[in-house]
């Protein structure tokens, strides 16, 4: 009896080139579509890229804004992906980001840490931020695991919680805001003390990349290699398939989904810790400044690979220094950079399609 | 078994074909599931579908049935061009399907779920659930219309399908796998509803790998092997030796009794070493509450010798799987213990029980025993992967050597070490999880559950003597199935489980048969 | 609390529950049909510009309210079309779209009504019910505007469709087990197409009545979180309407309650009480009230 | 000549209707003054997270640089050092933190809001005010503080009902908290509130209430609104410039409110009686000579 035929394979891009090219056609097509924006807007081009280059790439401190604005997105980003090989999706990146702020400032703020040698001044304070994060990531974890919450749903709403906890902690004297020396002294906690301020790299305010880029490096190795080669990442990447396999293979499943989620807080944290300790200095409302959904998408378009996070997170931080020059050079609003961002979003969602349809299952 | 009047088979007139296939080809990619295929059903026939696993049987369902379009070929019913866009298609030309695998919502009532897609518009469930209570009546089918799907025993389950099918009075049944999951007793009703609806002018499709139901019902059979078809009978009772190697397409050296026979071989133990005498595995009055309360497990009391094969009889939802899950470390009992090689593991976890010897080839293999996105290699070695680790990462050159050393001993057939699992065969899936737990060190216990189900016949044989030589080395089994004559051709004694307690125990011996069928009814022999 | 200030309150509660209790109850039918929609917040921005521009633009805040459903058309479709058709991850496809949404409309609204517009939008006027809006205590609450009769109707019309007809039972039966739909010939794509543009033109007319119902307005980002908010309700509801519906309620009570407060003299920071729905609800999905259990298909693509 | 290049960063939106949308408007009079003589970058809708860097940026063009209300201030005294030759001016500033680059300008809401109280009892006819603020900062708390007291100060009875929605923006909860205080009788209201103003006019509309505005001077536009509180923040935008343009700019603490003018602060009341009148320019008078003492902020 004859045996079935294969015919030819038709021709598919192989995954590793689709992947790649299916993020910078997504960016391309909607610079594109920013580029008619902005005629149609009545801005001449050139200005306008004129402006956004200068304010992106311009100048050392441009590119340093950029480049810490990138870290922070990119530690995010990095928890995300953790998570996700564990199955799931940390969506509460921006509590996280909070509470890192409000622990850092906490410890910055507390007697003695200040005058603390060997810069464990800032380390502290980092340390601190972290595990704050760490332990607000893994509250979503504990729960999916004892009562089965989705972790969705919880860190989104540990995020909100996060977001106006930060928010009382500056309203209340008790808490973290400054005495009020005057009736007019904001809802803000007072200023840091230098000696716990992130080293900048230069030593200079003109480039004040922080060391936030360094430890980013270091972290986003290491992810790569934990994720890509270990056992632990193996038995996360198997929680993250089959829970039910991996608990009969012994592997412990509520533990890796309370660790992967610590670890995603962690970054969230250490994120927060380092946007406060590194640029900001001083503790108010809303300093998380929508970082956290920023470097969920970054993780989220990622796909899973470490340097996808941080090529995304340095698209996203260079374009958000790019929309404000813009703003200011050429007068086209910067929520053209909000449509942009939305745009590559959803046109790099929709085509995972294409590049998914081949590997699934 | 209780026997069931089934008009003899092989004995009707040729009656006018409903739907015919010519020249069927379906591609999936580069793969090519079905070719050249010439086929025809005829209005008042039971026509059985016979091949391997992989064979393309339900493809050729899901082509006539509309879930798939064929990439070659042209189908007619009734002399009509036929090709159908969708379910709804063919549904509305009166075709209708049983699927392999449930296509049931757990979280409606059963008349919601036969209601399911049907009118859009306003129910009413009362006149519906008359209608369907007649219906049901007709064929010998009782049904709850108000119990919720996901409550119901895989028997129940099935019947709702079937009255789902049978509500939309079709002119053509497509039943894939039908008995796969049913009693005896249940099987026996199925086989008499497949006639009677053929009876009433109905051509009746039926995919099946028991040669036993082909002998009793079916009227002509058509066998694929390799997404070709390469045997037809019009009188498939008498020609089953032939059907056998029609479809494994190697001369079938066994009787009719093919299934049973090859693994009665397997049985024959060779004159060897023998075992390490002791127990394997101790259940001590082992019970289970589920959620709600219910006892799934009832004071079960079993001892296994090492060497030992025991198999355990009964209906599904007896219990059976509530016993793998604690066996597997995956549930913890209400009550009583369980040892292992003399160690208390009633408390233990997954980890501790396999390093305590016990292999588990659980039920379920997709959802327990393996991950289908990750490699064979890390399917085999899923919780070993620690011996290959080197500062904490993995070694992977070792771990493919060992993987391809496995694949080879064990006869798994795959493209290679790093093919995703779920791309395997059934049949080589469950070898692979065999090999992982047959290699677990110091095997002392295997827990074997359905290692069989849905496997063809050539994969059955080499599972078997895969836990026959696992056996002789001293290893106790305990075997569960719901194949009652594999167990009677496999184990060495039976226990059958009614309702979460053993009913009764009975030598592996053919002469048993009766008695325990009727202990796995429910009713005391 | 004085009994005027209880029937205040209670008002208060229910007017700030309506753009909810619309996008919730959209939110739900989607969910039930296995799609989680994280663009609710901006379908409901969209539905708030489109309901604003179509209102200033012909003067009638009907005409508004037809707009703001066709300003969220283009929204939901592409929320449709990339989780259903192309299979795309739901919670990215939300989070991009609320993004982009947020962008246009800050932008559209700069292009429509100038930088500095002090005009006024025409919307609705309250349309007390007779007799019961004279009752003591709750007269208040029967002085709301149409469109809060229109959620109660959809709200009774959605609980009638989900359990009583087989559209219902096939949408219900989606959420759980799609395969079975197809094999039933029910089409899972149009369904959940169906169930998305649901919930995209009840989130707009939740947008609508922000910005031509209550407010007569549109500014930046109105929405403020109110489309996450829905979705909380969905959730602390259990997927279930009625108590969908209670959670939106309680939502509505517990921001009314802000505003009562002060009034009684209580020094409970502001914070907190902002923060009560979202600590409900985490209460709740953290099982202290009750178990969870979410469609089992939910936000996941459908293969065949 | 060169123009003076000024870079003016409003973290809000310009078109607010309230404080941002008021600075906005001083630069617009600016330019309309001055014309080819300036030239000016702005920038709107900027978070913290961002701030520090779109000031660099604006310091890095410009001679001057504007930031429009006090939560710039930590992020101008953070840059300012680092441009010496570049003069900072924030409107909203407060004392203390002084640089030799800096000015802040207290704008004195709370001065103003007395006056404001005044006006509000005496054109009340159920002797019942309110108040609604953003956020629970000082100068927002003080302002509805002093409110208060200007309407005690004119009818010791007056019930006074203040709130807070925690975002000046919010115009959903500024409507329900202004429907509250018009469930317990009042019938004029005042507001430190952006966005959120809007739903505090809807309130009113629907109840047939008034409000006293702030800001700017918008009489004769809306029949809502029975009187305005000027609160310069325009003012000190067109101020910077003014005294750049001039080379008369000075760092350092700089209080406006009525001491300033009737630019930088005033009522004004779109129908007054003349007893209104001149009893609102006496309290005036009073809170400059101190006779009246209010709040700072
Ligand atoms: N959608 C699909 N995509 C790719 N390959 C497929 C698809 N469906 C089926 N196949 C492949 O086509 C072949 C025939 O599959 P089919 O399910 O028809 O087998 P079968 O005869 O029903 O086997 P079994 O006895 O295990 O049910 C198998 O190799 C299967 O893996
Ligand atoms: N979904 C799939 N996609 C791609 N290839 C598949 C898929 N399913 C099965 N295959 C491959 O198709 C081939 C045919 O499968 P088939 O089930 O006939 O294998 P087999 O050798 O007969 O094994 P067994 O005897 O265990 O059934 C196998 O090589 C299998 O790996
Ligand atoms: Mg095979
Ligand atoms: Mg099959």
């Amino acid at each position: 009896m004859s045996v079935a035929s294969r015919s030819a394979a038709p021709p598919r891009l192989p995954p590793g080139l689709a992947g790649l090219l299916l993020p910078v056609g997504a960016v391309l097509a909607a610079f594109a579509v920013g580029a008619v924006a902005i005629m149609a807007l009545g801005v001449p081009l050139g200005e306008a890229l004129t402006a956004f280059w200068r304010g992106a790439f311009g100048n050392a401190y441009a590119i340093s804004a950029s480049i810490n604005r990138a870290v922070a997105l990119a530690l995010v980003g990095t928890g995300f992906v953790f998570a996700a090989r564990a199955g799931l999706t940390n969506v509460g990146g921006e509590g996280q980001i909070a509470v890192g702020g409000v622990a850092a400032t906490a410890i910055c703020l507390a007697p003695g840490i200040a005058d603390l040698p060997l810069g464990l001044a800032f380390l502290v304070p980092l340390l601190g931020a972290t595990l704050a994060g760490g332990v607000w990531g893994a509250l979503a974890g504990f729960l999916k695991v004892r009562v089965g919450t989705n972790e969705v749903i919880s860190t989104l709403l540990l995020s909100f919680i996060a977001v106006w906890l930060l928010y009382w902690s500056v309203q209340s004297e008790a808490l973290l805001r400054q005495p009020m020396t005057s009736s007019a002294t904001l809802p803000e906690s007072l200023p840091i003390p230098v000696t716990t301020q992130v080293p900048l790299l230069t030593g200079s305010y003109s480039s004040p990349v922080t060391l936030g880029l360094p430890l980013l490096v270091v972290i986003a190795a290491v992810t790569a290699l934990v994720l890509s080669r270990s056992i632990f990442g193996f038995q996360l990447k198997a929680v993250g398939l089959n829970p039910v396999a991996a608990a009969r293979a012994g592997i412990a499943v509520g533990a890796s989904i309370v660790t992967a989620l610590f670890l995603a807080g962690a970054m969230g944290g250490l994120a927060g810790g380092l946007m406060l300790q590194g640029e900001q200095y001083s503790l108010k409302a809303g300093f998380s400044s929508g970082y956290g959904f920023d470097g969920l998408v970054v993780g989220l378009l990622a796909r899973n690979s470490i340097a996808g996070v941080i090529a995304g997170a340095l698209l996203f931080g260079f374009l958000r220094s790019g929309g404000i020059s813009m703003e200011m050079g050429a007068s086209v609003p910067s929520a053209l950079i909000d449509v942009l961002q939305g745009l590559i979003v959803v046109t790099i969602a929709g085509a995972a399609y294409y590049v998914d349809r081949g590997d699934r299952k | 078994m209780t026997e069931t009047v089934v008009p003899v088979p092989g004995t009707r007139a040729a009656a006018p074909s409903l739907l015919t296939m010519n020249g069927i080809g379906k591609s999936f990619g580069s793969f090519v599931a079905l070719a050249g295929i010439d086929i025809d059903f005829a209005g008042g026939e039971v026509h059985c579908l016979l091949g391997e696993n992989g064979a393309g049987k339900s493809t050729l369902c899901n082509l006539v049935f509309g879930i798939h379009r064929p990439s070659e070929g042209a189908m007619r019913l009734k002399g009509e061009a036929y090709a159908p866009s969708g379910p709804s298609d063919a549904l509305a030309r009166g075709i209708a399907m049983v699927h392999q695998h449930f296509s049931l919502v757990n979280e409606l009532t059963v008349i919601d779920n036969l209601l399911m897609g049907g009118s859009r518009g306003r129910l009413d469930r009362k006149a519906e659930a008359r209608r369907i209570e007649a219906l049901a009546e007709e064929f010998g089918l009782a049904l709850a219309p108000f119990a919720t799907v996901g409550d119901l025993s895989v028997g129940e389950r099935q019947r709702v399908e079937i009255v789902k099918c049978l509500m939309r009075r079709p002119q053509v049944l497509i039943l894939d796998e039908p008995t796969a999951v049913l009693l005896p007793d249940e099987i026996g009703s199925l086989l008499t509803v497949c006639r009677q609806v053929a009876d009433s002018g109905c051509a009746v499709v039926m995919v099946t790998h028991k040669l036993a139901e082909i002998e009793r019902v079916a009227d002509r059979v058509t066998v694929l092997h390799r997404g070709r078809v390469s045997a037809r009978s019009d009188r498939p009772a008498e020609e089953i030796p032939a059907l056998v190697s029609a479809m494994i397409q190697r001369p079938a050296a066994r009787s009719g009794e093919a299934v049973v026979g090859a693994i009665a071989l397997a049985k024959r133990k060779p004159a060897g070493p023998r075992p390490p005498a002791g127990e394997a595995m101790q259940l001590d009055g082992v019970s289970f509450d589920d959620r709600t309360g219910v006892r799934r497990l009832d004071a079960v009391t079993l001892s296994i010798e090492r060497g030992e094969i025991v198999g355990v009889a009964g209906v599904e939802g007896n219990g059976q799987s509530e016993l793998g899950a604690i066996l597997a470390g995956l549930a913890r009992p209400t009550d009583g213990r369980w040892f292992a090689g003399g160690r208390d593991l009633t408390q233990a976890s997954p980890r501790e029980i396999t390093r305590s010897g016990v292999g588990i080839v659980p039920e379920d293999r997709h959802a327990v025993g393996s991950i289908g996105k990750l490699s064979l290699a890390d399917n085999l070695f899923l919780n070993r992967m620690r011996q290959f680790s080197r500062l904490g990462l993995i070694d992977r050159r070792r771990q493919m050597e060992k993987a391809r050393d496995y694949i080879q001993r064990f006869d798994v057939r795959a493209a290679g070490a790093t093919v995703a699992f779920g791309s395997l065969s059934g049949g080589n899936q469950q070898k692979a999880v065999l090999a992982r737990e047959l290699t677990t060190p110091n095997l002392r216990f295997l827990l074997a559950a359905q290692p069989t189900r849905g496997l063809d016949i050539g994969a059955i044989e080499t599972v078997y003597g895969l836990i026959r030589d696992a056996a002789e080395e001293g290893v106790g089994v305990l075997l569960v199935s719901s194949e009652l004559d594999e167990l009677i051709a496999v184990a060495d004694r039976i226990v059958v489980f009614y309702r979460g307690r053993i009913a009764g125990e009975y030598p592996a011996d053919p002469v048993h048969r009766e008695a325990i069928g009727t202990l796995m009814s429910g009713r005391s022999a | 609390m004085t009994l005027e200030l209880v029937a205040i309150f209670l008002a208060s509660s229910f007017r700030l529950a309506i753009p909810l209790l619309f996008a919730a109850t959209g939110e739900l039918v989607s969910e039930r049909a296995g799609v989680v929609n994280m663009s609710i917040e901006g379908m409901m921005l969209a539905g708030a510009f489109g309901g604003a521009i179509g209102a200033a633009m012909t003067g009638s805040p009907l005409l508004g309210l037809a707009c703001a459903v066709l300003a969220v058309l283009p929204v939901a479709l592409l929320q449709s079309v990339l989780t259903n058709t192309l299979r795309a991850n739901q919670i990215v496809t939300g989070i991009g779209i609320n993004i982009l949404v947020l962008g246009l409309t800050t932008l559209g609204y700069r292009e429509f009504f100038g930088a500095r517009s002090r005009t006024t939008i025409p919307g609705f006027d309250a349309w007390p019910v007779p007799v019961l809006s004279d009752l003591p205590l709750v007269g208040p609450l029967f002085q709301q505007i149409g469109m809060a009769w229109l959620a109660i109707a959809i709200i009774l019309a959605v609980g009638a469709v989900l359990t009583m007809t087989g559209l219902g039972i096939t949408l219900r039966a989606v959420g759980e087990n799609p395969q079975a739909v197809a094999k039933a010939g029910r089409s899972v794509l149009a369904l959940r197409h169906g169930a998305v543009l649901f919930a995209g033109i009840m989130s707009a007319l939740g947008g609508a009545f922000l910005s031509i119902g209550d407010i007569h307005t549109f500014t930046e980002g109105m929405t403020n979180g109110a489309g996450y908010l829905a979705i909380t309700a969905v959730i602390f509801g259990s997927w279930k309407l009625g108590r969908t519906v209670m959670a939106c309620l309680l939502f509505g009570a517990a921001t009314a309650l802000q505003f009562q407060l002060p009034a009684l003299g209580l020094g409970i920071p502001n914070a907190l009480l902002i923060m009560l729905p979202y600590l409900l609800a985490f209460l709740a999905v953290a099982g202290l009230v009750g178990r969870q259990t979410a469609p089992r298909a939910l936000a996941q693509p459908y293969w065949p | 000549e060169e123009p003076l290049t000024v870079g003016i960063l409003i973290p809000g939106s310009k078109s607010d209707k309230g404080w941002m949308e008021s600075g906005y408007n001083g630069l617009v009079a600016a330019r309309a003054k001055y014309g080819d003589k300036i030239k000016v970058q702005m920038i709107e809708n900027i978070s913290y997270a961002d701030m520090g860097q779109a000031l660099t940026q604006l310091a890095s063009a410009n001679k001057l640089v504007i930031g429009v209300g006090g939560q710039t201030q930590a992020d101008v005294l953070k840059v300012a050092p680092r441009f010496p030759d570049v003069k900072f001016s924030i409107v909203g500033g407060n004392a203390g933190a002084e640089r030799p680059n800096v000015a802040g300008y207290d704008v004195k809401q709370a001065e103003i809001a007395f006056v404001a109280g005044a006006a509000a009892a005496m054109l009340s006819k159920t002797g019942a005010v309110s108040y609604v603020g953003g956020m629970e900062i000082p100068s927002i708390v003080n302002a509805g503080k002093e409110f208060g007291n200007g309407a005690r100060y004119i009818n010791p009875n007056v019930k006074y009902f203040e709130s807070y929605t925690g975002n000046f923006d919010d115009v959903a909860k500024s409507k329900e908290a202004t429907l509250a205080a018009i469930a317990q009788g009042a019938d004029i209201h005042y507001h430190i509130l952006n966005l959120g103003l809007r739903g505090l006019e809807q309130a009113a509309s629907e109840k047939g209430t008034h409000i006293i505005g702030s800001y700017t001077n918008y009489c004769g536009t809306d029949p809502l609104y029975l009187a305005y509180s000027i609160t310069g923040v325009g003012y000190q935008v067109s101020y910077a410039i003014d005294q750049a343009v001039a080379g008369t700019w000075a760092p350092g603490y700089k209080p406006f409110g009525l001491a300033m003018g009737p630019e930088a602060s005033t009522i004004a009341v779109c129908a007054p009686t003349p007893e209104m009148t001149e009893k609102l320019k006496a309290i005036m008078e009073d809170i400059k000579s101190g006779k009246i003492k209010v709040l700072e902020g």
